[in-house]
């Protein structure tokens, strides 16, 4: 128990220090770097608080995709070292300020009650109706559907903001993922052997997540990873924005969840309502076009609006 | 137990399915229009429109005659496990405002961003009619949501339903405006998003019934109160956290500067009377409530004479919003700590007038300032002159909106002040009336400014780069007219705005 | 001192630590960096009420649990955002600050199409 | 009743009407001459009223209440008079103007409110018909949009709008110490004794209506307004619109139960208005002007009558200051048109010259006419004891500003071509000259509502003429006087706030400057956020 405690310690330590780290260093490169690795340290958090599917989200997503936008977002900027505000006194009166709040927020977490509320038997109770037995799963697919399927809506309305930054004379381009010379044929060779894994690892967390730990948003991580890597590696073209197929596929996520709404509406009587004996057979038909949708949206996200020079 | 009350309370809505559909219409309409593309995205607007103005008034009509809220449990999971949506008095209202400004604005819309023929999509449109229907759903599931998580996805929905509206035209100013918008508003739902985790930790539940029967007083609902109330301050833009507004909102396209003046930032205003008035009505504080007064009080005057100083037209609308949004928040000196006399139910109803008023003088406003700014190709105050001639139903749209933000009667904005005044003066708390007095005179400055350049002649003859049709200006006077139909309500169908609230408001003084 | 209070108190001070760079580091890419810590320290509040609400037979509550993978996939989302809009930014105007242009009231295009 | 309902709200319903009817830009080219019959419902009201002394009621549409007592109608009859009369006048000045239908739009919004004002019996119409007015006012002052206009107009919209406010916020004051919350004037007027912010209420509303005449020092708006507007509005606002102020102090006064204090600074404001209105008169050339100051004066005189009544808690000033007012309505419209056909013609030298010097006499109070009879009406409150050397001061006063301005009228408008004057000015002007004479007699025996001494005693001619005669004398020294006094710019104390405001105003930009930084704006947000957590979790 006391070594599992030091070493907690160890790594509330080493998180704050990156954090710091992030904040203090002058390169802004540095810092994208330094905030890769404070998402794996992140995981490592969740793993020790026992939350293994947020662990996943967060080093695929929270560390993986985002550190991969951060760097591509990097190449596209001007070289430019974070100019610090010359106001002393501004940074010190914020840092007071934060400091406060920091201090308030720990003041509560300490005092948070004993025991702690919880729904987690609630949740438990309700395995058996939602068929599945990984309870976060059952959250987000049926308790709180609602939400995922607003967040669904919410990935498609921050791609379509994202094109919509685009040059008017470039609506409907091919947006650029990066830009990669090959020689050695490395990335290729890559390219051609890790997603055929890599998809077997994503169908496979695809179908555990609905009793263990994994599901949809990591299996949709892997996904997008494995479609970055070839396309990077020039094996598989971007698809164009206007693309049917394209568009189709990046609502399909949040059009199953609707269908399925409407489908607990007629069979059960309640929006978002799965019939008992069909449970799990539909949770697991939302999630596939779900995981495609999100790894569709998740790589035209981190290549941004589109463009039309490209276009051979 | 606790979480029977709360599911008896919502069971009994036969026509429940009406708030889930509410949502959802507007949704499919950006997954199809997002889909398909094209033409389709201004035709699917348009068919979602027409059903969401009748779901509103249905939902409207429901919770009018039977005087209670209408609810509907998703999916059958009951709270706290599952998520609940509700619709009590104020959300009905909101949902009809919010339905008839979004059609007025499509309407609008048309002309700016209609699709060529020949199919071929372009940039614009197809990002405005996407991002109109998700404002709109955002909207309806701010106002419908009875869990506060679930609240915070639909506020960032709202915000980046919003974001990318500001930076449309592409311009440098436009896109940082955004960015500026962006970051503040994410620092603010963030904030949000911090004091949800703290209640649940606290209380175990994110539902608003449930978490109103269980919160006591105590240090976690403090901060958490704290947090989430400046989180959604800064998304309001309530004076000093209103830098973002003026550039963000005289920066978009002016049927995007209507939605963004006149709705969304009420979206997270609705959730702040939400928290304060649904969620923590015993353990509310009557010093913050003071604060939340002063604030909005300085909105009022700052904003005021900041609007008059303004040399561009929209600049000048965008400051006046943020001016009339302080009035919002003087609601909550003039009825924290008057539970159960009449006069906070006035001020109650006032401060809803107010908003639903400003909603559609603002909307009128931005839309007539941008056929103003079409017509001439320019939209600087002191150079207008002539333009009355030109757009006459423009410029009386404008000016019935001034009047309304004026207060002058007969509008939606006299009858708000004249509510609030009262319940000041009644209260004790003549301060709030003079600052009330005061902003309508610098609102009168104002506004009589643009008017008298707008009716004054003109140095060379007119030349209109555009010409205006006189339908396109009849949208405009058509919501003027709304806003100052408001006026004209008898006081006593103005007790819908206190359906399904926590009975702690007295019955109005009349 | 549990494991999970302290978390905790490591979130409440990541917390401030990305509130004081999303405010004081004038580059945008490093305010979104600060938003991410910021969302970072948030979502392990959430996930230590998670832990402490351990019961029947979890070893954490599963609803925040869900709320914080949805919550990082909204946060990814944002950030998105605000990186695309970094980037066009640069490319319009040629810097990548939140300052405006001093020419800002005397512009004159002020029409909107 | 349904009666009554009928008749007083056609009398708005037809303005509104018009109104509206302007919306359609072919009947707006021609509203001018329309406009000319929509005081007739009006005027067919004041009659209803008038031949029956009791208090007429009517409900109008949106709950709101309308009645008509004696002093209403009496105003309101010379009111619709003086619109037609002056309307027939538009009718032939707008005929040149490019944008009459515009004109005749804020000509009908300011008689809205005009009628309105006079008519309404709660306190929300009450407002609702004071805006009315000034909007219409408004509009009309600026209507040339010469540069004197503009800064007219919004002079007199910042001074009318500081005026609403006050009356709004007395208003406020008054409904919430209605009883049972009604907003009936006169319930919540009696309801005000007891309220102890009844000094406070009736202050604001004092001052607000006392903004709306014109009391100095709150009068700079005027003379400039009623210079640079058209003759014909000139006419209708220093003659019928400015009497919304003084219907709104006949209402809202609390003569049953008075206040002291407010009496006493309402009478004095009246005073000094009284005889400031004639010192800056004498120094002005252009006739309109002169007008203005004079209206200043008489509502002095007014003000001063009604501040005797609140401060000794006599009703009775009630009718007289309305009957007063009735006769200045149309003396004061009258004279209007007739500065602005002015004296070049020939013919005019009869037709104007000699009717207006009855006018400027009858304004003094001159027996035998409309005028003496005003004088009458208000001799009881103040024409007896200490206040019989105001009235006589006064009456002097007026003498000499009229008399002043009937030689500027000869001198002013001198046009050597001598075009003939159209028949379309020279009538309504007639006609006005000749009811502001007989109006006052022809109510007197219609009503005896008015409590006026049949009997003409020679000591009161004698009383009523020798202040004339002293007028007379001080005009003939005033105009032999070689020099000719600076003139004091009415209009630098309006620069001058002004300035201030600017200065003001420009603080705040200075400080939006700061704020409008990404800096300053999320400091703000740390900042509100401790704020908000220490005072939630310390007020707990």
């Amino acid at each position: 128990m006391m070594v599992a405690l030091i070493v907690d310690v160890g790594l509330a330590i080493l998180i704050l220090f990156v954090a710091g780290w992030i904040v203090a260093v002058r390169s802004t490169f540095a810092a994208v770097i330094g905030f890769v690795v404070y998402g794996l340290l992140l995981s490592l958090v969740w793993v020790r608080l026992w939350a293994i599917d947020i662990a996943l989200t967060e080093a695929a997503i929270g560390s993986g995709v985002t550190g991969a936008l951060l760097l591509r977002t990097l190449s596209r900027l001007p070289v430019e070292h974070s100019e610090r505000s010359a106001n002393g006194s501004f940074r010190f009166i914020a840092g007071l300020f934060c400091a406060f709040i920091s201090l308030a927020i720990a003041m509560v977490i300490v005092a948070l009650p004993e025991p702690a509320p919880t729904l987690a038997p609630e949740a438990s109770a309700g395995l058996p109706a939602v068929g599945v037995g990984n309870p976060v799963t059952a959250v987000l697919l049926s308790y709180r559907a609602f939400d995922t399927f607003l967040e669904k809506v919410v990935l498609v309305l921050a791609l379509v903001g994202c094109w919509s930054l685009a040059a008017d004379r470039d609506w409907g381009g091919t947006p650029v993922l990066w830009r990669y010379s090959d020689p050695d044929g490395v990335l290729k060779f890559l390219a051609q052997t890790l997603p055929p894994i890599g998809v077997l690892v994503a169908i496979y967390m695809l179908w555990t997540g609905a009793d263990h730990p994994g599901g949809a948003f990591q299996a949709s991580a892997m996904l997008a990873a494995m479609w970055m890597l070839t396309i990077v590696a020039g094996l598989m073209r971007m698809p164009r924005t206007n693309d049917d197929l394209l568009r189709l596929t990046l609502v399909s996520g949040a059009s199953a969840f609707l269908l399925l709404g409407f489908a607990g509406f007629g069979i059960v009587g309640s929006f978002l309502a799965y019939p008992p004996d069909y449970a799990k057979a539909l949770i697991v038909a939302v999630e596939i076009p779900m995981t495609i949708a999100v790894a569709a949206t998740l790589v035209m996200l981190v290549a941004g609006p589109p463009q039309r020079r490209d276009m051979s | 137990m606790i979480a029977d009350a709360a599911t008896s309370l919502d069971a009994a809505s036969t026509h429940g399915y009406l708030l889930v559909l509410a949502i959802v219409v507007p949704v499919g309409g950006v997954l199809i229009a997002t889909a398909v593309g094209g033409r389709t995205a201004e035709r699917t607007a348009f068919a979602v429109i027409a059903a969401g103005l009748i779901l509103g008034f249905a939902i409207l009509l429901d919770v009018w005659m039977t005087s209670r809220p209408l609810a509907y449990v998703l999916g059958n999971w009951a709270a706290p496990l599952g998520i609940t949506l509700r619709a009590d008095g104020i959300s009905a209202v909101m949902l009809v405002t919010t339905a008839l400004i979004i059609a007025a604005t499509a309407l609008y819309a048309c002309a700016d961003f209609t699709i060529p023929r020949d199919g071929l999509e372009a940039r614009a449109p197809f990002v405005f009619w996407v991002l109109l229907l998700a404002v709109w759903a955002a909207l309806n599931t701010v106002f419908l949501s009875g869990d506060l998580f679930n609240l915070y996805v639909a506020l960032e929905l709202l915000t980046f339903a919003a974001v990318p509206l500001v930076a449309l035209s592409g311009r440098a100013e436009a896109i940082t405006a955004a960015l500026r918008y962006l970051l503040f508003a994410l620092a603010g739902s963030i904030f949000y998003l911090l004091g949800v985790a703290l209640l649940y930790g606290a209380y175990g539940t994110l539902d608003i019934i449930l978490l109103h029967q269980r919160i006591r007083p105590e240090l976690a609902v403090s901060l958490a109160v704290a947090m989430m109330t400046a989180g959604l301050l800064a998304k309001t833009a309530l004076f000093p956290l209103h830098f973002w507004l003026p550039p963000a909102h005289a920066g978009a396209p002016p049927a995007a500067s209507a939605i963004l003046s006149a709705l969304v930032v009420k979206g997270s205003f609705f959730l702040i009377i939400r928290i304060w008035f649904d969620v923590l009505p015993g353990s509310r504080s009557l010093a913050a409530a003071q604060v939340l007064g002063v604030m909005g009080a300085a909105a009022i005057l700052f904003g005021s004479i900041v609007a008059f100083r303004q040399a561009r037209l929209k600049l000048l609308i965008a400051y006046s919003t943020v001016a009339q949004i302080g009035y919002l928040f003087l609601l909550f000196p003039l009825v924290v700590g008057f539970e159960g006399s009449p006069w906070s139910a006035t001020a109650w109803t006032g401060g809803w007038i107010q908003l639903v008023s400003h909603a559609f003088a603002k909307a009128a406003m931005f839309m007539a300032a941008g056929l103003i700014a079409q017509a001439l190709g320019h939209d600087r105050i002191d150079d207008l002159g002539g333009v009355a001639r030109a757009l006459p139903l423009t410029v009386l749209a404008f000016a019935i909106s001034g009047i309304s933000l004026m207060g002058v009667p007969p509008s939606g904005g006299f009858v708000a002040k004249w509510l609030m005044l009262s319940a000041s003066v009644e209260e004790g708390q003549w301060w709030w009336a003079v600052t009330v007095v005061a902003g309508g005179l610098i609102a009168g400055a104002y506004v009589i400014r643009v008017m008298t350049r707008m009716l004054g002649p003109r140095l060379e003859l007119p030349t209109l780069s555009v010409k205006v049709d006189r339908w396109r200006q009849s949208l405009p006077l058509s919501l003027a007219i709304c806003a100052m139909l408001l006026g004209l309500l008898p006081l006593q169908s103005l007790e819908l705005l206190q359906v399904g609230l926590p009975h702690f408001l007295g019955s109005a003084g009349r | 001192m549990t494991s999970a209070t302290l978390f905790g108190l490591c979130g409440a001070i990541l917390i401030g630590l990305g509130l004081f760079e999303l405010i004081t580091d004038p580059h945008p890419l490093r305010k979104i960096l600060g938003f991410n810590l910021l969302g970072g320290g948030v979502f392990l509040v959430l996930g230590v009420v998670a832990r402490r609400g351990a019961a029947a037979g979890y070893l954490g509550d599963p609803v925040p649990q869900a709320l914080v993978i949805t919550g990082i996939v909204v946060a990814f989302s944002a950030t998105a955002l605000a990186v695309a809009l970094v980037v066009r930014l640069s490319e319009v105007s040629g810097r990548v600050s939140l300052a405006y242009a001093s020419s800002e009231q005397t512009d004159s295009d002020g029409a909107e199409g | 009743m349904t009666d009554a309902t009928i008749v007083l709200s056609s009398a708005l319903a037809l303005p509104g009407v018009l109104l509206l009817l302007c919306l359609f830009p072919s009947v707006r080219a021609r509203m001018p001459k329309f406009a000319v019959i929509a005081p007739v419902p009006a005027l067919a009201a004041a009659w209803f009223a008038g031949r029956d002394p009791s208090i007429v009621f009517a409900t109008h549409f949106f709950q709101g209440h309308l009645a008509l007592d004696v002093a209403g109608a009496l105003l309101l009859a010379a009111a619709a008079i003086l619109w037609i009369c002056a309307g027939l006048y538009a009718a032939t000045e707008m005929r040149r103007s490019r944008n009459a239908g515009n004109f005749s739009a804020w000509w009908l919004t300011a008689m809205l409110g005009n009628f309105g004002v006079v008519m309404s019996a709660d306190i929300a119409s009450f407002y609702l018909f004071l805006a009315a007015g000034t909007i219409g006012a408004y509009g009309m002052i600026m209507h040339t949009m010469t540069p004197d206009a503009r800064r007219a107009s919004v002079t007199y919209i910042g001074f009318a709008l500081a005026g609403e406010a006050s009356i709004l916020i007395g208003l406020v004051l008054l409904a919430a110490a209605s009883p049972g919350h009604s907003l009936l004037i006169r319930d919540a007027v009696a309801g005000l004794s007891p309220s102890p912010w009844r000094d406070l209420t009736v202050a604001f509303l004092a001052l607000g209506f006392g903004l709306k005449i014109g009391l100095a020092p709150l009068h700079i708006w005027m003379p400039l307004a009623y210079t640079a507007a058209p003759i014909s509005a000139a006419a209708v606002l220093s003659g019928a619109a400015v009497k919304a102020g003084v219907i709104g102090l006949i209402r809202f006064m609390p003569f049953d139960a008075g206040s002291v204090n407010v009496g006493t600074g309402l009478a004095m404001a009246g005073i000094v208005s009284t005889f400031y209105g004639v010192a800056v008169g004498i120094t002005r050339a252009n006739p309109k002007t002169i007008l203005a100051c004079s209206s200043i004066s008489q509502m002095g005189v007014i003000a001063t009558l009604i501040g005797v009544g609140l401060a000794t808690a006599n009703a009775g000033v009630a009718i007289a200051a309305a009957f007063y007012g009735a006769h200045h309505v149309l003396v004061k419209g009258g004279l209007f048109l007739a500065a602005g056909i002015g004296v070049s013609d020939r013919r005019n030298r009869w037709l104007v010259f000699v009717p207006a010097t009855v006018l400027a006499f009858a304004l003094a109070g001159l027996p035998f006419t409309g005028g003496y009879l005003a004088k009458e009406a208000v001799k009881p409150f103040i024409g007896e004891g200490a206040f019989a050397i105001f009235a006589a001061l006064s009456a002097a006063g007026t003498t000499l500003l009229m008399l002043f301005f009937v030689t500027r009228l000869g001198s002013a408008s001198h046009d050597p071509r001598g075009t003939p004057t159209a028949s379309g000015l020279l009538v309504p002007w007639l006609a006005t000259a000749f009811f502001a004479i007989a109006i006052p007699w022809l109510s007197l025996s219609l009503t005896d509502a008015i409590p006026i001494s049949e009997v003409n005693s020679i000591a009161d001619l004698w009383s009523a003429i020798w202040p004339i005669l002293i007028g007379g004398g001080l005009v003939a020294l005033w105009l032999n006087q070689k020099r000719q006094p600076r003139e004091i710019d009415v209009a630098s104390a309006a620069d001058i706030i002004r300035r201030m405001m600017t200065i003001c105003t420009s603080t705040v930009e200075r400080a939006e400057a700061i704020l409008r930084q990404w800096q300053a704006g999320s400091i703000s947000l740390l900042a509100v956020t401790t704020v908000l957590i220490v005072i939630i979790a310390t007020g707990r």
